[in-house]
């Protein structure tokens, strides 16, 4: 069983969720624990340790973030509160290792990609000794589309017939749910798409358990903070809020035997990670690069890697978004000249900078999808910048760009002064500044005077959102999901497009990407029209791709059948301790 | 200008006109008290005086600590802010008067102060003490100012080096010159003398007392001169004012007062003289009971809870001022 | 001093000592103090000369730039105390970091005292009215938790002024309060004295009573105070950038420094990195406060030293 | 001494009112909007989020939202954390105990401290023993709490590995067992340490020199002429003098363990109000830092009003003031 089916949405939300809790926690945090997913790797897995599974122990699971104690699937904000609840709960369909849909509790058939037929499990039980029925994801979509509902996933249940409808008070009950036996649901589709199915909400929610309370009160609820139930391997036996919980062993787990007793998820301070690994105060955690050296060192634990599906960028600012006409209005002229943004992307050692400031815990990055998903292009498919100082300062010298005044650095085609001004987010991590002032020092290198401002890390969002003159360069990273579609960080009349990239030869591939008529269910056709579009991206450089990073888990050596791929790691119901 | 200008100025020996006139004279300090602190009564320290003084004379005002003569003297130079009553200087009334106009109003009349310790900033030299007081009104050359502050050192009987030194180098007795030539630094027409030598040695108290009758005549100088007992005031004072709880109780010429005093008061007071001749005994009026809190005054006469001759009236009615014999006044029904 | 100083006032020829001067021999008798004071001016000549001692003291002399072939070298012949992880020499960092810190320490300092001289001096010279007001809205500044205000404070004006003078005008403004309430009462102690009255009563303007009489005769409390005040603002100044709430990041100071030490691979690992700022720190405070005993020593009248 | 008192909590009332209206123009003041946690963030729809201004209120004039906002705040709704999704009533009553029992800890190691170590000092001055606290004390003045915080997790922590560094109980023990009290005092001991650490250091200090004072008073030479021992004089008489004015402090105390809790329970990974703040302010989560803000005022205001009720019960001299 593989982790999580999270979309575009969610992951950028995470993303930048983890920033936040990077400040909170008071660290040094990156996207990288953003739990998008991680991917396949060489890495050696933990089973290779031993043969059999042994049954029964404690295993310490650390956190290096708080948790806002949001355990529900449909109210958590943060990727810390995930982390948690993929202990305990699962959904209906999961994700190979190749990122397709497969069964989990649920199958499903489809003729035209916009009307399915859901066939459950039967005999599952809710940790509370109630039977899931389909009833209960019906009880799931319909909170997300209750007009009180606080959380963020309308997104994913919006694309149902009649869930509009239901959001604006028009009807009782979402008209594309038809309910025919416990067992078996139709859900109908406002259209067809390739992507209804990985993008529809796919966890259920106990309908019992949550009696009698009203949507608007559930996300303060015991339901979800302290007593929440799943359907997942472990059962949630105390909370102690923001610092630990318990869990314990579900003896009626659908899905074989749990072979652990208990885990105990502790929030430790990043600080302590190495220590508390190395005293054997936690067994796993979810580590940062910055740590994984250490624990390297140790001998009792190892440091497993899986590739993961987020990258960090540098963007341009080429225009600026009219959010109400849901376009882009103007065009800036900084940066419009495409050799200069090719020369900057020239000037950055990409390999050296990663292994600066991530250890080497991740690699460059070519393209705007991370290579492990299946729609990235092969990097012969696209335009890759290598890090070729000579190049750089020839095509800016080819665009006009000349040291006049010989002051050291080249002045703009007018001959006036030309400073790149590149903007970074600060939380209370002092190496943020360091490697963007490492950044702007390459461009140094070719003759750009460039300067380094940090802003601080919600106000920096906000201000690239809103397209605020003081943003010209700035850093960013995105996580992808395991729906491919890119289109809400792409096209040109979408909010977080955030360089404003306006090319509508690149908006149409996406389009023709998604339909039904043209691509339908030929994934490889898919494949490839992403690719086209990703070669367009490359070739304009709206932004500047930098580095993926892998995802790092220290695992101790006593603990056995762990293993991590593209998707997520495996069912913890399968990892043991050796005594 | 000199001290010699300063002294020609003055013109004995005519009819002397009224310098200071204070007419019903009220100084209240408001009692807080109660939940919101509100003023729940007051403390009278003067309660309706009057009395004049003659361009150039002196005048003595008497009587125990607390009863209010300080307060008159302060009241009287503005210091404080006077509840009721009027202050007529010089022909201007000043009871109303601040801010600037009452600033440049203080050259005319100056005070000395009861401790020479307190009175002089130990941070200031005292030549800075000296000069201030001019400074706040004139311009003058520093070199000009210098010459002007040492001769007035010398003139109140202290080393021109004295210029350079601080407050604390000294003793009282020479303290208090340093407070007396701040006063007259900017020639006023009265010096208000509080106590100037209560703080002193005896052996020093004559020499000062002798400075400022010097200086009196030197300068034409109008004194209110306050003390606690009457032996001080008795070689200093044309008329004297005895007070007794924010009252005045007797008013008259120093020969009248010390001949033939009328109030029980002021008979005490001259019985507790000491007598230089220890061979003359008199019959020494010793007073029963404290002073009664000036918060919380007896109703009536002030002095009826002490007075060997009170009767009934004394306690219903408070008997005015007023004049028995010529230039003699006093507050006292047995007149 | 006051026995018979007819005849010594006499004797004297010079110019006298004054209340300061004897104050000054006091304490450069106390040997506790002077060591610190040797020690402080050091450490503000070290600082204020660390572009001309930085290229004498590393071979990468430069605080800005970013270094990646040489990050997290532990001390050596090249680098005293190391680099830190972006490359920088921790001594070089440690020099222009106090730099920064002790600007915001003294800057704040003076607004401090400035303000709380102001508002304590004119409350208790003129009493009433004004009093009450001026105490109420001191007590009010004083009852903001100090540091929630400054985190919050910090974070609005982020990015509308300065980085360094938001941080320097935030503290500044919120902890004057202290200073008021302690000028007042030596204000409202010191008027009892005659010489006050005695300098309305020669025609002295009231905000020259409050300059030339009344703060000379408080200023050995305001100084104290202020020593200590710039020893805690110290504090407050490196405290707030441990937490991130400080000084900006790009900006080197020591409370930047220290925070390395949130790093998980510091704390441990490198201690080199956020060792010398921590005890660089320690040791100011420690001046500071022995300074400010002293003063407080030699100040007072009544101490025989 | 009832009517002072009363008069005093009175007192508070207008300082709690302009605080509060500080706190909120803070709030208004703060970069980004106050609501933006309220709305859902993935919805950029400008129809929608001018609905939700409008639901919400914050297109009422100002002093509408913050007679609102504080009548609400007076009936206990501090309004809900944009970021837990839950009452900042119900998160803050989850951290508090946490914090309380933390600043308790704290004052009881600090008066344990000092009294020993002040006793020790004011009855042996200028031995080694007074030498060595005293500097202790130069040293609990001068360090500054998150370097003695950095310092205490890098040596007893992981060094020494005595206590835990993070948290504050372990969860595996059942609530309410002695385990469990044991298992929480262990995890409180450092910060608690460290946090009192200024005062336990300014304590022992004042208390060395009052009973050195004290000492050398006339009563202490009555009573050894008459002849009773020295320990006695100590116990009996000098120190229930010098007792007195360190009671006073405690009040003082209350408002610096607030400012102090949140450098602590940073440092320590503690989760009380602190934390929750640091977090809040973090996270924008605008009223949690409204309500712990003016939570804090109050705990300062109460802190010096509890600092003034006792001087004035020790020296009765300053009720009229």
């Amino acid at each position: 069983m593989k982790r999580k089916s999270m979309l575009w949405l969610f992951a950028m939300i995470l993303v930048l969720s983890a920033f936040l809790a990077a400040c909170g926690g008071g660290g040094s945090d990156d996207a990288s624990d953003s739990d998008s997913g991680d991917s396949k790797d060489g890495e050696k897995a933990t089973e290779e340790q031993s043969g059999e599974p042994q049954q029964g122990g404690t295993l310490t699971y650390g956190l290096d973030a708080t948790p806002e104690g949001l355990y529900n699937w449909a109210f958590y904000g943060i990727a810390t509160d995930a982390e948690i609840i993929e202990f305990f709960d699962e959904g209906l369909i999961e994700y190979d290792e190749n990122l397709q849909p497969i069964p989990n509790l649920a199958e499903w058939e489809t003729e035209d990609n916009q009307h399915f037929t859901f066939k459950f499990k039967e005999g599952v039980k809710w940790h509370n000794g109630e039977e899931l029925t389909v009833n209960d994801w019906v009880f799931a979509l319909e909170t997300i589309a209750h007009p009180d509902y606080d959380g963020p996933r309308y997104a994913n249940v919006e694309t149902i017939e009649g869930a509009p409808a239901f959001r604006a008070g028009e009807a009782d009950s979402i008209s594309g749910l038809k309910v025919v036996d416990d067992y078996t649901i139709e859900v109908t589709f406002d259209e067809p798409r390739l992507n209804n199915l990985t993008n529809i909400w796919s966890y259920p929610m106990s309908q019992k358990e949550f009696e009698g309370i009203e949507v608007a009160d559930m996300s303060g609820s015991e339901q979800v903070r302290t007593k929440p139930v799943g359907l997942g391997p472990f059962k949630v036996e105390n909370v102690v809020p923001g610092e630990s919980l318990e869990l314990v062993k579900n003896e009626d787990y659908w899905n074989g035997e749990v072979n652990l007793d208990k885990i105990i998820i502790r929030v430790i301070d990043n600080t302590a990670t190495v220590g508390a690994l190395q005293n054997g105060d936690i067994d796993m955690i979810s580590l940062q690069p910055v740590s994984a050296p250490d624990v390297e060192k140790l001998d009792n634990v190892e440091v497993v890697t899986a590739p993961g599906l987020s990258y960090y960028y540098v963007g341009f600012k080429l225009g600026k978004f009219d959010n109400d006409k849901k376009e882009i209005v103007e065009e800036l002229p900084k940066y419009q000249d495409l050799n200069l943004r090719k020369a900057m992307a020239h000037a950055i050692n990409r390999e050296e900078w990663i292994d600066a400031f991530f250890f080497g815990y991740g690699k460059p990055v070519n393209k705007p999808v991370p290579t492990a998903h299946w729609i990235a292009a092969d990097d012969s498919e696209v335009n890759v910048y290598e890090y070729d100082p000579e190049k750089a300062k020839q095509l800016l010298d080819e665009a006009g760009f000349v040291d006049t005044n010989d002051d050291g650095f080249r002045e703009d085609p007018n001959g006036d002064e030309f400073v790149v001004k590149f903007s970074h987010y600060a939380t209370g991590n002092p190496t943020f500044e360091s490697r963007s002032q490492a950044i702007a020092q390459y461009w140094e290198e070719v003759g750009l005077k460039s300067e380094v401002e940090m802003v601080e890390v919600n106000l920096y969002y906000d201000m690239v959102e809103k397209d605020d003159p003081s943003i010209e360069t700035f850093f960013g990273g995105w996580g992808t999901g395991t729906d491919p579609d890119p289109s809400a960080l792409w096209k040109a009349d979408q909010l977080w497009n955030y360089p404003r990239y306006n090319n509508p030869d690149a908006d149409a591939l996406l389009e023709q990407a998604l339909s039904v008529e043209e691509v339908g269910d030929d994934q490889e056709k898919r494949a490839q029209v992403y690719a086209e579009w990703q070669k367009t991206v490359t070739e304009d450089v709206p932004m500047i791709f930098i580095a993926e990073l892998d995802e790092i888990m220290g695992v101790g050596e006593n603990v056995g059948g762990f293993s991590m791929d593209v998707s997520g790691y495996n069912n913890p119901a399968e990892w043991y301790l050796e005594k | 200008m000199t001290t010699k200008e300063l002294a020609e100025k003055g013109k004995p020996g005519q009819e002397r006109e009224n310098l200071l006139e204070v007419k019903n004279l009220k100084t209240y300090y408001p009692i807080h008290g109660g939940f919101f602190k509100r003023v729940v009564g007051n403390v009278k320290a003067v309660d309706d005086i009057s009395f004049t003084i003659k361009k150039g004379e002196t005048m003595g005002l008497v009587g125990e600590s607390g009863c209010g003569k300080s307060t008159t003297g302060r009241t009287i130079l503005r210091l404080i802010k006077p509840t009721g009553g009027q202050i007529i200087f010089d022909g201007e009334d000043i009871t109303k008067i601040s801010g600037t106009r009452l600033r440049k109003a203080r050259q005319d009349f100056q005070m000395v102060f009861q401790d020479p310790y307190a009175s002089l900033n130990p941070m200031q030299m005292v030549g800075d003490i000296i000069s201030e007081p001019i400074k706040n009104f004139e311009r003058r050359d520093k070199k000009e100012l210098e010459e002007f502050v040492k001769s007035l050192l010398v003139r109140v009987g202290l080393p021109e080096t004295a210029y350079y030194k601080y407050a604390h180098e000294f003793s009282g007795g020479q303290r208090q010159r340093i407070g007396i030539a701040r006063a007259l630094a900017l020639n006023p027409k009265l010096i208000i003398a509080d106590e100037p030598v209560s703080a002193l040695d005896v052996s020093v108290q004559s020499q000062v007392l002798n400075l400022l009758k010097d200086l009196q005549e030197e300068f034409d100088l109008t004194y209110l001169f306050i003390a606690h007992d009457l032996s001080v005031v008795k070689h200093m004072s044309d008329t004297i004012g005895v007070m007794y709880l924010g009252n005045l109780v007797e008013v008259a010429s120093n020969k009248d007062l010390y001949s033939e005093p009328l109030h029980p008061y002021t008979q005490a007071l001259i019985s507790a003289i000491p007598e230089p001749d220890p061979k003359l005994r008199k019959e020494r009026i010793v007073l029963q009971g404290d002073v009664p809190s000036p918060a919380n005054p007896p109703t009536g006469c002030p002095f009826h809870t002490r007075c060997p001759m009170a009767q009934e009236i004394c306690s219903q009615e408070k008997p005015p001022l007023k004049e028995v014999r010529p230039g003699h006044h006093v507050a006292c029904v047995l007149y | 001093m006051t026995t018979n100083a007819a005849t010594g006032a006499v004797k004297r020829t010079e110019k006298s000592a004054s209340p300061w001067a004897i104050a000054r021999r006091k304490f450069l008798r106390n040997k506790l103090a002077m060591a610190s004071t040797v020690f402080l001016i050091l450490v503000i000549i070290l600082t204020l000369m660390a572009p001309f001692l930085a290229p004498h003291l590393s071979p990468i002399p430069d605080i800005t730039k970013v270094n990646i072939s040489k990050m997290s070298i532990p001390p050596n012949g090249d680098h005293l105390l190391g680099t830190d992880k972006s490359g920088r020499d921790v001594m070089t960092r440690l020099l222009y970091g106090g730099r920064i810190s002790l600007l915001v320490g003294a800057s704040a300092t003076a607004i401090v005292v400035v303000l709380g001289t102001i508002v304590g001096s004119v409350a208790g010279f003129f009493g009433g009215a004004v009093d009450s007001l001026l105490m109420r809205f001191t007590d009010f500044v004083l009852n903001f938790p100090f540091l929630v205000f400054v985190i919050v404070l910090n974070t609005i004006l982020f990015g509308i002024v300065d980085g360094l003078w938001v941080l320097i005008l935030v503290i500044g403004l919120l902890s004057w309060g202290g200073v008021a309430r302690i000028v007042r009462s030596k204000v409202l102690a010191e008027k009892e004295n005659e010489y006050v009255l005695a300098a309305i009563s020669i025609g002295t303007p009231p905000a020259k009573v409050i300059i030339k009489h009344l703060l000379p005769n408080v200023l050995s409390t305001i100084i104290v105070q202020s020593t200590l005040l710039f020893a805690s603002l110290i504090v407050a100044e490196t405290g707030l950038s441990y937490l991130g709430f400080g000084v900006p990041q790009e900006t080197p100071s020591w409370g930047n420094m220290l925070a390395f030490a949130n790093e998980p691979d510091v704390l441990q690992g490198k201690p080199w990195i956020w060792m010398p700022p921590a005890l660089i720190i320690t040791a100011t405070i420690l001046s500071i406060n022995f300074i400010g005993e002293g003063l407080k020593d030699a100040l007072n009248p009544k101490s025989q030293r | 001494m009832l009517k002072y008192t009363l008069r005093r909590v009175l007192g508070m009332i207008p300082m709690l009112f302009l605080v509060s209206v500080v706190v909120f123009f803070l709030a208004k003041a703060m970069p980004g909007d106050s609501l933006s946690g309220e709305i859902d963030p993935t919805n950029t729809n400008p129809e929608y989020q001018e609905e939700m201004r409008e639901k919400l209120g914050y297109n009422d004039p100002v002093y509408m939202q913050y007679y609102r906002w504080v009548t609400d705040f007076m009936s206990g709704d501090f309004g809900k954390s944009t970021r837990y999704k839950m009452p900042v009533a119900d998160l803050i009553g989850e951290k508090l105990p946490n914090t309380i029992f933390l600043a308790l800890t704290s004052l009881l190691i600090t008066y344990v401290l000092a009294f020993a170590m002040g006793m020790y000092s004011g009855r042996k001055p200028y031995t080694l023993g007074d030498n060595l606290i005293a500097g202790f004390n130069y040293a609990g003045i001068a360090i500054p709490s998150f370097v003695a915080g950095v310092f205490a997790v890098y040596f007893f922590a992981f060094k020494l590995n005595w206590f835990p560094f993070a948290g504050s109980v372990d969860i595996e023990i059942d609530k309410g067992t002695i385990d469990y009290w044991i298992s929480r005092i262990h995890h409180v001991m450092l910060p608690a340490f460290v946090l009192g650490m200024f005062s336990t250091a300014s304590y022992t200090q004042f208390l060395r020199n009052d009973l050195i004072e004290n000492s050398r008073k006339d009563f202490v030479r009555t009573a050894l002429a008459k002849g009773t021992p020295m320990g006695k004089i100590y116990n009996v008489h000098i120190l229930r003098n010098s007792i007195i004015p360190l009671v006073t402090f405690l009040g003082f105390d209350i408002a610096a363990l607030v400012g102090g809790a949140i450098i602590t329970e940073k440092i320590f990974t503690y989760p009380g109000i602190g934390l929750l703040f640091l977090d809040s302010v973090n996270n924008r989560d605008y009223p949690t830092v409204m309500a712990i803000t003016m939570m804090l005022s109050a705990m300062v205001l109460i802190g010096n009003l509890i600092a003034d009720i006792l001087y004035g019960i020790v020296d009765p001299r300053i009720r009229l003031g």
